[in-house]
């Protein structure tokens, strides 16, 4: 088989699917046709089909653990007028994600102890309805409180790979002096996420 | 709800917002005491890990105490304020060794909680600026399902066959077991019959109606139920039959008491009602 | 706006809809982009994007008023999966069956007289073409009706040796005569089956 029909065959395997197609299923595609004697390199296929897609108004990405054609993001301006796009998150519950993404698993009253303040029934369930996070069990202490995760749907949501890919605590806090003293302005969700413009969630 | 001014010039980008502004400030723009306190900390623009604890007690107590919305406040702000008040007094006074340490250890804890507060901030910030999906960029809309069902084979198992066989012996073994014959008793026809066949040639004197009854071989069997219903039938059916041609005057009946037996004889003026 | 970003916006605009995407939509976005007095001509930047996609693993189309990313035609074999559903036999196929298995060589007529009721002529069809029974022979009388049997297929499937190893009827109906005896009137069966379909248990 060709190089050139490997990478189509991914191609249109990947381009297929609305959700990521794991390296794994795009291996076991590629060993069906190739019969076993031959080596597969799953990864190598989709990098090639990747960068035939650089630049253009769908890229292909790696995410949750798949690989995905997107939209290209510089696009999303144009598009939005003509696609349906869902209503943003309020900072609130984008902080208690944060919260959850980087403290998982996590109880309520941790979300809590952190943002000093308790947490609205309208934040659980606007994060609870879009499936960004997910009860993983339950903490073994008095009450047993339901410890919260995040899930596949936020790594999806957010472009991430693992939730390696976030950002380092230490990355943030270096950030940060920087951010109070010459926080890169010019960013325009910047400016409108400080905490004086902030409007509050209901 | 959004701030006064003075508030939006306390955020992180403004150059020189005096703290003395921050009275102005409505408590309700921020997300409880902590938020309040990571904004006045951030407004002394220096690291967040050297903020000095006791200005940022002063500012805080300093909102509160001018805040317009004064006693009405919610408990976390004044248990905040409480706190703020008791840890100020262990850093200025410390009366002793060990309170002055809790003091310290104390202002570690908060500053260490700003510190953490502000990371989640950050957080949620990257993650607001990362194309999402959904909003910013878009999957397949029209995905294709590149999977075909097959139909055409056959699921057949011993057990469906041996099923089918029993279920379609049962069904004809069943059907002849429910279906008995309506039982058929010496019917009235009959006995009309019969007494008309038999009256002249035996009953010119009185005779009981059972000596008119068939006889059991000529009675049909009923295999259900008690074997005396064909006899009792069959009685039944003489009486009605003599009943009826009594009405045409054929014959006469007599019954001398209730349930004694039931007499017959052949009319005097018979035959003419006979042959009308 | 430059020849490139027209391509790209109306790629990724097909890409993301969930409907074959008009010539009319098509325009409206990029008469939006580009403000009233430029011209626009949809149908050459969608067929500027159709050319991209020429030969690759996925093919942009013009279906039911409308355009739409597709798997490339030679490619869509090879991705399908086939799943196999395979189907039951209906009730009345499967009695048959069973009844020329035990029974055989039978008539048609043996066969409703055990059943109860008539053969569809729709039923023996579909037995016949799966090849479970063949005619074996005809009987010699009146009409010379057509003998039923198994097949060495029948064998197969129910994975038989002979037809010997099927239980023997004794052992599958001995609460049979019981049944004769003591079964109630009044089932539900009873019922439907009116007084013609009386039949002798052969």
């Amino acid at each position: 088989m060709s190089d050139e029909t490997r990478i189509r065959l991914v191609e249109a395997l990947v381009f297929a699917s609305a959700e990521p197609v794991r390296e794994a299923a795009v291996a076991d595609l590629l060993q069906a046709k190739l019969g076993e004697d031959e080596a597969v390199d799953a990864r190598a296929v989709l990098l090639a089909v990747q960068a035939l897609y650089a630049g253009r108004g769908v890229e292909l990405v790696e995410v949750g653990g798949g690989w995905q054609f997107r939209t290209a993001a510089d696009l999303a301006p144009a598009l939005t007028t003509v696609l349906e796009r869902p209503r943003r998150l309020p900072r609130v519950a984008m902080e208690t994600l944060a919260i959850v993404a980087y403290h998982q698993p996590c109880t309520r009253t941790e979300i809590e102890a952190i943002r000093g303040v308790s947490l609205g029934q309208q934040t659980l369930d606007q994060l609870l309805e879009t499936g960004l996070i997910v009860p993983r069990g339950r903490k073994e202490v008095p009450g047993r409180p339901v410890l919260w995760g995040t899930s596949p749907a936020f790594l999806q949501r957010f472009g991430l790979n693992h939730l390696r890919d976030l950002p380092r605590r230490e990355e943030l806090l270096v950030e940060l002096p920087g951010a109070v003293a010459s926080s890169a302005p010019g960013r325009g969700e910047e400016a409108e996420q400080g905490p004086g413009a902030d409007a509050r969630d209901g | 709800m959004v701030k006064a001014e003075p508030a939006s010039d306390a955020g992180p980008g403004a150059a020189s917002a005096p703290v003395s502004a921050a009275p102005m400030l409505q408590l309700d723009g921020f997300e409880g005491p902590l938020d309040l306190l990571l904004d006045l900390a951030r407004a002394q623009k220096v690291d967040l890990a050297r903020i000095s604890i006791l200005t940022l007690v002063e500012q805080y107590l300093a909102v509160v105490r001018s805040a317009p919305v004064g006693l009405e406040l919610a408990a976390d702000w004044l248990v905040m304020a409480a706190w703020l008040a008791w840890l100020k007094s262990r850093l200025l006074l410390p009366d002793d060794p060990a309170a002055a340490e809790e003091g310290e250890i104390a202002a570690e804890a908060l500053q260490e909680r700003l510190l953490e507060l502000s990371r989640i901030g950050e957080a949620a910030r990257w993650l607001d600026r990362q194309p999402q999906l959904g909003r910013d960029v878009f999957p397949r809309g029209a995905a294709e399902q590149l999977r075909e069902i097959d139909r055409s084979g056959l699921s057949l198992d011993m057990g469906q066959l041996l099923a089918a066989y029993m279920a379609a012996c049962r069904r004809t073994a069943r059907r002849g077991v429910y279906r008995p014959r309506p039982p058929s008793f010496w019917t009235v026809q009959d006995a009309l019959e019969r007494l008309r066949r038999l009256v002249g040639d035996v009953a010119s004197d009185w005779c009981t109606l059972e000596q008119f009854l068939p006889s059991p071989a000529e009675t049909p069997s009923n295999p259900h139920g008690d074997p005396g219903w064909p006899r009792r039938a069959a009685l039944a059916g003489t009486l009605i039959a003599g009943l009826e041609m009594a009405k045409s005057g054929a014959i006469e009946l007599r019954q001398e008491e209730a349930f004694g037996p039931v007499m017959l004889r052949v009319s005097e003026s018979a035959p003419e009602a006979e042959a009308a």
